[in-house]
């Protein structure tokens, strides 16, 4: 396998995409006595190299009809009788996720500029390796490589947390990997069952997503089986009642962990049951969506009530998160095209707008080391450029039209709307007043009314460096609410080839026993990863 | 008449019986080890008798190992004591728990 | 290149200013600030009356549409795109007429404010949203118009946000709206999902071609359309500002006074109106909702008049009107008088604005005091504002032949017609509010004009005429005043004098509010009738002057002092508007906010964290209970071992 | 001519490696005895002593030697090569703690090398009585190195306790030598395995005899509850020992426990053997995570999570069979780089002198030796089963046969006692790189030797993880086929 893995990671591919950043923290290893500023500068340099790349391989793969590229398959663990590959690859699903994560990366890089402010190299070193987690999990088409990049997140995310945190951290970081891990340990009992299972069927064991959708399982097996998988991915998500590690975690962390982790981990979550969770078991995803779909809802409103209350401007937010992914959830088990375009845009909205608020409260924290309401007030007349950015952001967040975050509400509640979840859709609806509650709460508490604290009066305005950082989230923002046709024209296809794929499979009954489904129109499901238009019909050994 | 071998099993399973409650028992560790090597010769005898039973030379040849090792256990064992006496003044296994949970 | 084919340009242009203004430009930059920003609108005035000329010579009455680029596509198709017709070419004139005349009158008003630049910023802002709203060709455009101009009215609102109150209004107004927006929202889904499109002339055809479907049962136990139109109306509610929404609309008078002449008197309040009478096929099939409205337009009418008759700020007096007024709009919307509902909003547009910006110039040279009971004998330093003040005053009691007459005898009109006994109970509530509005609006005059001086002295010397920048606009909004209503002197007026029906307003209105089926406006009155309606409607309005001449001309505050003492229990009632804004706070507000911590303490904190936090210790509990058999003692070791054999010996034999 | 002494080369070239080492010992006590001066040169003789073994067990041709008595194989042979790896990594660490602890001596290294001798020979022995006497041979090697550090109670005492409860268990084991003996009438396994399927011999004797066999392997294993002794043991015994301690007598124990289970558990008296082996797994992880939860003494800590990963270990013993062996490689080889590599960064990091180790000791020092301080991170990841470590490798494949053989609730409880076991190792982490550094140390220096073993055990744990194929393709083609 090394040789051409080697090969696979010179090549313009996906593998390039995901492991450069772990190539770029090599040198790190020696950089231990760098000066900070180095450091920084490299972390820079090495983001936008990344970003480069991923243009440079959108650019070169990009497909008005809908993009589905794919790495050469590697053998990553071969026994007899069973296979684990390593296969990666990007379609319209994956494809806003990726190129949103190479956007956080710098703005995470300059937004912990003066935040970090110890051991940079061990940062930097902890971004990078995330990346790569983050990446992988994106582009994985075997569900054991997908479990392992999975995994691999949580440990540099940890230590982001727990080194660089704030008082509670080691509380929080404990709290957000045991949550993580109680989940997806479960996840991964899920996943070698499945592997099992098509082993019996097939003669060969096999984890890749192309083979294991061709199980058709009983439905109470799929039912265990989704149960399993929606565990780990509504913890990630979060939804209620698994979101509690959220608040402290991001309430913790560093600026930058809480922009990557609000920004794209939590995306995981949405993706996992886009992906894996609905396309795997659609007969249990049908049977349980009522249940999901009542813990997203309430999710929006708790979320939206709970943040509205926090004496803590980061908590806040925090609590908005759990709102929005509500939302996403919602627009995901509404199982509607237009609901998924909603869902899938609304995942990029999130990481935009959230990023952007936890940048602008830390650039706040920074200056003044301190995050409660209380201690700030009317500093709009001090620093009118962090107003400017703040009321942006926030009316983002507040889905105000014209601005991203109400594409992804507008499409998602039109499309469960149209799918007939009237009563939700009325309530989550309400979810958006409540929104605009707390979000102007925000606004209030902080930039407008008199100004209260001298301490404030001296307060510095945004420099170049934190502008540099928020504009390009402002940018798009404001394009996506503007001329969202551009961000959901690409994912259109894949999207629909899998929800045409579950309806489809959710027409037919499931079976009493285990086995192994019709066969796909390789047109239609080619569009994203449900066929292996290489190899039809791999693993049937006579 | 002639002792039947069932006896010695008996008897080398009495003698291992009061070996294990003597090490289970005893305080000082060299009166435990010598309950230890008592549990050892009374397997030893049941190998014995088992290889008179079955006619076969093996079980005498384990004894004669097992008595060899014995007395190699026995030399570290000794020593062990030593060193501890030295440090501990004590080998009253009781208060030998400086380490312990 | 026709000039409509620049229409894209009329909302183009204030955003473009907006944005030059708000990011660009620096406070030291003043003339030039004034230049864009009175500059923007002005152009966007002369474009729209070019294309409004363009349209109504070459084009009326069919629809222009301009496509500017596809929002999105597939299966959710939405275009941004504009539309010219009828309807929005009356919106289109009004919003940039009174525009850009509040702009220019604003350069004097705002002139020494340090906030200048950001002023104008947002009121570009606004203009561009407004014309978004009104010349969108679809309810997304208009949605996103909707909430701009919700947005603007936040931040202009809360203009002056070094204090304390605005910001906090500003907030309630964007909260209040948003409720109603969650309603439209929800008609929207529904629309869209029944019919797959949200272009306002596609949607009319749709639903015209099959009533039946419009009809059909859908939600609570309403209709389709009915539905649809409830949500429509809750969102019309929370903008235009009726009940049981009305409350944020009196606080937003702590924005700037051109603030509340252009949005909350001329323009934004209205889109809930236009909204309406844009979607009126849908309340023509379903006359329940029809009703509604009617009821609920006709009871904010009263309600707010009868507490604007006991407020002593200026601006919350003309505040209260403009409810009320919009009441009048949404009664006639009701009553199924479209037109009637579009004409008294131009009318509207202009006395209101003229009054805004009237007492915006009082309360200028009091110095800011906003308190009538300060003022008195203000017209010999006034005189202008006096005037103008005078005559909107007049227009908006309905004095014929002031524009006010007309259009409010058009709504009574069409009540009246309507048939049904609750119809004439809603026409006898119009007819008193026309009373009561000539009456608190005239002891507003006399308080403010009439009598002797009640301010300080310093303020006494600081009285002034407003600059040419400020009169200029009033004098210009005034004779709208005078002149507007003539573009709808009802057909009767012109019958009986043997000329036939010039009624403008109606025949170029009319493809828009084409009748479905039978419930139309005008109705077959005799011209006797007619004559009598007005008769009436005059003779009340001339009754309720009367009254207020009498109480407040000479004896100024000692009337409501008297009236006080005479009805301790209505005093305190009005003054206190009902105590509606205490109610929502006991009854909403605060139970939402103990909800809000329960959750947060109660459920977060206490229950799922706790009974983490319990799992965990009871873990590391078993694990330290578990070591202790660690004894050290190598004794029990050997006892676990021979234990151990034994168990499982046993367990194996067994 | 007397066939008592008619030894066949062929037997003798069989045993090349045992030969090599024991050699070597002797070698190295006379140097210690007669040319004291050499002493530097000890443990790297000792080193290249195991290295030539281990090339000798790569050259070594499959097949039974000594009549039988012993047995070489691609297996053994894989086994073998796992336990000179520990040895290894246990010889490098130690020049360094001996120095620091002024017991630098030519035992040390000799002591090591008869134990792997004694562990080669036990892997392969497949006869009762040979089996007895490999396992004398390295325990009572074992009970002198736990006491080898002479000046310290603590070592004293551990020394004490694992000698009492070894030569208690292995008399014991002699018992159950002597029913298995008697009621079979074979001290070979074959034979022993003949007899049962023909039924001689009674029952209850027969269970006896090879509960008390087995059992004294799983308390080498120390698989609760016959692991009180490890704790104790493996906190007051020298450091860089106990990273040899800790893994290598286990690779040996688990073969033999593997050979024996399967051949029981085929046998007529077999019937209940999986499920005690499924009783003492699902105890051990549960009760080894617990109890190491709440350990403050990082040796003790790792104690207990040793007993919990011998409980993991257990899971595929639970369906014996030639598909256990795989896991189990797998497992051990995985374990014994972490284990080790954990033991060897521990001994450097701690004073020799101190008997107390505790966890909050390495407050803060992650930063002060950023090289240590990766490497026993990457060796906590890999203990708590997280990916891509080579840990996750043999927990996966664990898990794995439990479904397979329709056991979900072992991989159930495995991942539950694996959640718990996570809290335990990140306690380390956050010490080393979230806590301020509050002792500076004294008596600490991280030494040549120790720093190559650590980074080899932690690189090797990592490259596993990332590319199992290495370790998998390996030993797939020298186990049995399942």
């Amino acid at each position: 396998m090394g040789g051409s893995f080697l090969s696979l990671l010179l090549g313009d591919t996906v593998t390039r995409l995901v492991f450069f950043p772990t190539l770029a923290a090599v040198p790190l290893l020696f950089m231990g006595k760098a000066k900070p500023i180095a450091v920084k500068l490299y972390a820079l340099a090495v983001s936008l190299v990344e970003i480069g790349l991923m243009l440079a391989w959108t650019a070169a793969h990009w497909d008005a009809a809908g993009l589905v590229v794919k790495d050469p398959v590697l053998p990553w663990l071969e026994m007899p009788s069973l296979s684990i590959v390593y296969e990666v690859g990007i379609d319209g699903i994956s494809l806003p996720l990726v190129l949103l994560t190479g956007l956080l990366l710098p703005v995470v890089v300059l937004g912990s500029w003066k935040g970090v402010d110890r051991h940079w190299t061990g940062f930097t070193t902890a971004l990078l390796l995330l990346t790569t987690g983050i990446l992988g999990a994106l582009v994985a088409l075997d569900l054991l490589v997908f479990y392992v990049f999975w995994e691999v997140m949580l440990i540099p995310m940890y230590l982001i947390i727990g080194i660089w945190g704030g008082e509670r951290r080691i509380y929080a970081a404990v709290k957000f990997f045991l949550f993580t891990m109680a989940g997806s340990l479960l996840m991964l009992i899920g996943i070698l069952w499945l592997g099992w299972t098509y082993g019996r069927l097939t003669g060969l064991w096999s984890f890749r997503y192309q083979d294991l959708l061709r199980l058709d399982l009983p439905v109470e097996q799929q039912l265990w089986l989704f149960g399993a998988f929606a565990l780990a991915f509504a913890i990630k998500v979060p939804m209620f009642p698994f979101h509690t590690w959220l608040p402290d975690a991001h309430v913790e962390a560093p600026t930058g962990g809480s922009v990557i982790l609000a920004g794209i981990l939590l995306k995981l979550g949405t993706y996992g049951f886009l992906r894996f969770a609905l396309p795997l078991f659609p007969h249990a995803a049908d049977r349980l969506a009522p249940w999901l779909l009542g813990l997203a809802v309430i999710g929006i409103v708790y979320g939206a009530l709970v943040a509205w209350v926090q004496p803590d401007m980061k908590k806040l937010v925090a609590y908005s998160s759990i709102a929005h992914l509500g939302f996403v959830m919602l627009g995901i088990l509404a199982c509607d095209l237009i609901a998924w375009q909603g869902a899938l845009i609304q995942m990029v909205n999130h990481g935009l707008s959230t990023g952007a608020l936890f940048l602008l409260v830390g650039m706040l924290y920074d200056r003044r080391h301190t995050k409660k309401f209380e201690d700030f007030g009317g500093i709009a007349k001090v620093v009118p450029w962090f107003a400017f950015f703040l009321v942006f952001s926030t009316l983002a967040s507040v889905g105000l039209p014209a601005l991203n975050g109400f594409v992804g509400e507008f499409l998602i509640l039109v499309g469960a709307w149209r799918a007939g979840l009237h009563l939700l859709v009325a309530i989550s609806t309400f979810g958006v007043v409540l929104a605009a509650i707390y979000l102007l709460h925000l606004l209030q508490k902080t930039i407008w009314g008199p100004l209260t604290r001298e301490e404030n009066r001296g307060l510095r305005d945004l420099d170049v460096r934190e502008v540099l950082a928020l504009l390009p989230l402002c940018v798009f923002m404001l394009w996506i609410g503007v001329a969202p046709k551009t961000f959901l024209e690409p994912s259109r296809p894949a999207l629909e080839a899998v929800l045409a794929d579950y309806r489809a499979r959710l027409a037919q009954p499931a079976p009493a026993a285990p086995g192994l489904g019709a066969s796909r129109n390789p047109a239609e499901a080619g569009r994203s990863f449900l066929v292996d238009l290489d190899a039809p019909d791999r693993g049937v050994q006579p | 008449m002639t002792v039947p071998v069932s006896w010695y099993l008996l008897l080398a399973a009495a003698l291992f019986a009061i070996g294990v409650i003597g090490a289970l028992t005893r305080r000082s560790g060299i009166a435990i080890f010598l309950s230890i090597e008592l549990m050892l010769n009374a397997a030893n005898l049941t190998l014995a008798a088992y290889s008179r039973l079955l006619g076969d030379r093996a079980g005498q040849m384990v004894v004669f190992f097992a008595l060899a090792v014995a007395a190699a256990e026995a030399a570290v064992g000794l020593a062990l004591f030593i060193n501890i006496f030295r440090l501990r003044r004590t080998i009253d296994v009781n208060r030998l728990n400086l380490m312990r949970w | 290149m026709r000039p409509l084919d620049l229409l894209w340009l009329i909302p183009a242009l204030p955003f473009a200013g907006a944005a030059v203004n708000g990011l660009l430009l620096r406070n030291r930059h003043k003339p030039l600030v004034t230049a864009i920003g009175v500059g923007a609108p002005g152009l966007s005035l002369v474009l729209a009356l070019a294309a409004l000329w363009d349209y109504v010579a070459n084009l009326r009455p069919q629809p222009f549409e301009q496509f500017l680029y596809a929002w999105t596509t597939g299966s959710l198709a939405i275009d941004v795109a504009f539309r010219v017709d009828p309807l929005s070419a009356v919106m289109l004139f009004v919003v940039t007429f009174v525009g850009f005349w509040i702009h220019v009158y604003s350069v004097g008003y705002m002139g020494h404010d340090p906030g200048y630049r950001r002023f104008f910023a947002y009121m570009n802002l606004f203009m561009g949203a407004m014309l978004l709203l009104v010349l969108g060709n679809n309810l997304l455009v208009m949605f996103v118009g909707w909430e701009g101009v919700g947005l603007c009215s936040y931040l202009l609102i809360g203009y002056y946000f070094e204090e304390a109150f605005p910001p906090f209004a500003g907030k309630k107004a964007f909260v209040v709206n948003r409720i109603g927006d969650f309603a439209f929202l929800l008609g929207i889904f529904t629309l869209f999902s029944e019919y797959g499109t949200l272009h306002f002339g596609q949607l009319t055809e749709r639903i015209l071609a099959d009533p039946g479907a419009a009809q059909r049962p859908f939600l609570l136990g309403l209709s389709l359309a009915g539905f649809t139109a409830l949500c429509f109306f809750i969102g019309a509610t929370g903008k235009s500002a009726q009940i049981p929404l009305f409350v944020w609309l009196p606080d937003a008078m702590a924005g700037p006074t051109p603030v509340s002449a252009l949005i909350h008197a001329a323009t934004m309040v209205t889109a809930g109106v236009y909204m309406v009478v844009r979607t009126n096929v849908l309340y023509q099939m379903a006359p329940e909702i029809s009703t509604l409205v009617a009821v609920i337009g006709a009871a904010t009418a009263i309600v707010a008049a009868t507490i604007g008759l006991a407020q002593n700020d200026i601006k919350k007096v003309l505040a209260y009107s403009t409810v009320s007024q919009l009441g009048y709009m949404f009664l006639a919307a009701g009553v199924g008088a479209y037109v009637a509902a579009i004409f008294h909003l131009a009318t509207h547009a202009f006395f209101k604005a003229c009054l805004f910006l009237g007492s915006g110039s009082v309360i200028h040279a009091m110095g800011g005091e906003q308190d009538m009971r300060k003022m008195g004998g203000l017209k010999k330093q006034l005189p202008a504002t006096y005037r103008t003040f005078w005559i909107s005053t007049l227009a908006i009691a309905g004095i014929p032949p002031l524009a006010g007459f007309f259009s409010k005898d058009e709504i009574l009109a069409g009540t009246f017609a309507h048939p049904g006994a609750l119809y004439r109970v809603l026409w006898v509530v119009g007819l008193l509010t026309a009373g009561l509005t000539a009456c608190y609006m005239f002891r507003a005059v006399y308080l403010t004009f009439e009598g002797k001086f009640r301010g300080s002295h310093e303020q006494a010397h600081h009285l002034h005429e407003s600059p040419r920048v400020m009169t200029v606009p009033l004098v210009v909004l005034a004779t709208g005043a005078v002149v507007a209503g003539w573009i709808g002197i009802p057909k009767g007026v012109w019958e009986t004098f043997g000329a036939h029906d010039r009624n403008l307003l109606h025949h170029f209105l009319s493809p828009v509010v084409a009748e479905v089926h039978g419930a139309g406006a005008e109705h077959g009155m005799s011209h006797l009738v007619e004559w009598l309606l007005m008769a009436a409607s005059v003779a009340i309005a001339l009754a309720g002057i009367g009254i207020a001449r009498s109480q407040w001309k000479r004896r100024g505050l000692e009337a409501d002092a008297a009236f006080a003492a005479r009805t301790p229990v209505v005093q305190r009632l009005l003054e206190n508007k009902y105590w509606v804004d205490e109610i929502y706070d006991r009854l909403v507000v605060r139970p939402l906010a103990a909800l809000a911590r329960g959750c947060w303490k109660i459920v977060d904190t206490l229950i799922i964290d706790g009974g983490l936090h319990v799992g965990a210790f009871v873990t590391e509990l078993t694990g330290d209970l578990g070591r202790f058999t660690t004894t050290g003692n190598v004794r029990q070791y050997a006892l676990y071992f021979l234990g151990g054999v034994v168990l499982l010996f046993w367990w194996m034999v067994l | 001519m007397n066939p008592l002494f008619a030894v066949p080369t062929a037997d003798l070239a069989s045993l090349a490696p045992e030969l090599l080492l024991t050699a070597a010992a002797t070698v190295l006590l006379l140097l210690e005895a007669f040319a004291p001066a050499l002493r530097r040169a000890f443990v790297p003789a000792g080193l290249a002593a195991t290295i030539g073994a281990a090339w000798l067990l790569t050259g070594s041709d499959p097949g039974p030697a000594f009549h039988g008595l012993v047995e070489s194989s691609p297996l053994t042979r894989a086994f073998s090569l796992t336990v000179l790896l520990a040895t290894a990594l246990g010889l490098l660490a130690a020049p360094g703690y001996l120095r620091r602890a002024r017991l630098l001596a030519g035992e040390y290294p000799a002591l090591i090398l008869w134990c792997a001798a004694g562990l080669l020979i036990l892997i392969r022995s497949t006869e009762l009585l040979t089996l007895f006497l490999a396992l004398e041979l390295f325990s009572v090697a074992l009970y002198a190195l736990a006491a080898f550090h002479r000046r310290s109670a603590r070592s004293a005492e551990a020394g004490l306790k694992y000698f009492l409860m070894g030569a208690f268990v292995s008399s014991f084991l002699l018992y159950g030598v002597a029913l298995l003996f008697g009621e079979t009438g074979s001290t070979r396994l074959d034979g022993i395995a003949a007899a049962l399927a023909a039924g001689n011999g009674s029952p209850g004797l027969l269970l006896l005899g090879s509960l008390l066999v087995a059992t004294a392997f799983a308390f080498k294993l120390s698989l609760v509850p016959f692991h009180a002794w490890a704790p104790d043991v493996y906190q007051g015994a020298p450091s860089p020992f106990v990273a040899f301690l800790s893994v290598a007598p286990k690779v040996a124990s688990a073969v033999v426990l593997v050979r024996l289970v399967t051949l029981f558990a085929d046998s007529p008296i077999g019937g209940r053997w999986p499920d005690v082996i499924a009783l003492l797994a699902v105890v051990s992880m549960l009760a080894g995570n617990l109890f190491a939860l709440v350990q403050r003494d990082i040796k003790r800590m790792l104690a207990y999570s040793g007993v919990a990963h011998m409980g993991y270990l257990m899971i595929p013993l639970a369906s014996p069979g030639n598909a256990a062996w795989r896991p189990v490689l797998v497992y051990l080889v995985a374990y014994a780089l972490m284990n080790a590599g954990a033991f060897v960064v521990v001994s450097m990091l701690y004073p020799s002198s101190d008997d107390q180790h505790p966890i909050a000791g390495l407050s803060g020092w992650g930063y002060r030796f950023p090289a240590l301080g990766i490497c026993l991170t990457v060796c906590m990841v890999s203990l708590g089963g997280i990916p891509p470590t080579a840990g996750f490798i043999g927990k996966y494949l664990v898990f794995l046969h439990a479904i397979q053989h329709q056991q979900l609730y072992l991989a159930l409880v495995g991942i539950a006692a694996s959640l718990i076991s996570v809290v335990v190792y990140l306690r380390v982490v956050y010490m080393l790189y979230m806590k301020p550094e509050i002792a500076a140390p004294q008596d600490v220096a991280p030494d040549f030797g120790g720093q190559v073993a650590a980074v080899v055990a932690a690189a090797g744990s990592l490259l596993l993880g990332l590319w199992p194929a290495l370790l998998i393709d390996w030993a797939v083609a020298s186990l049995p086929v399942g």
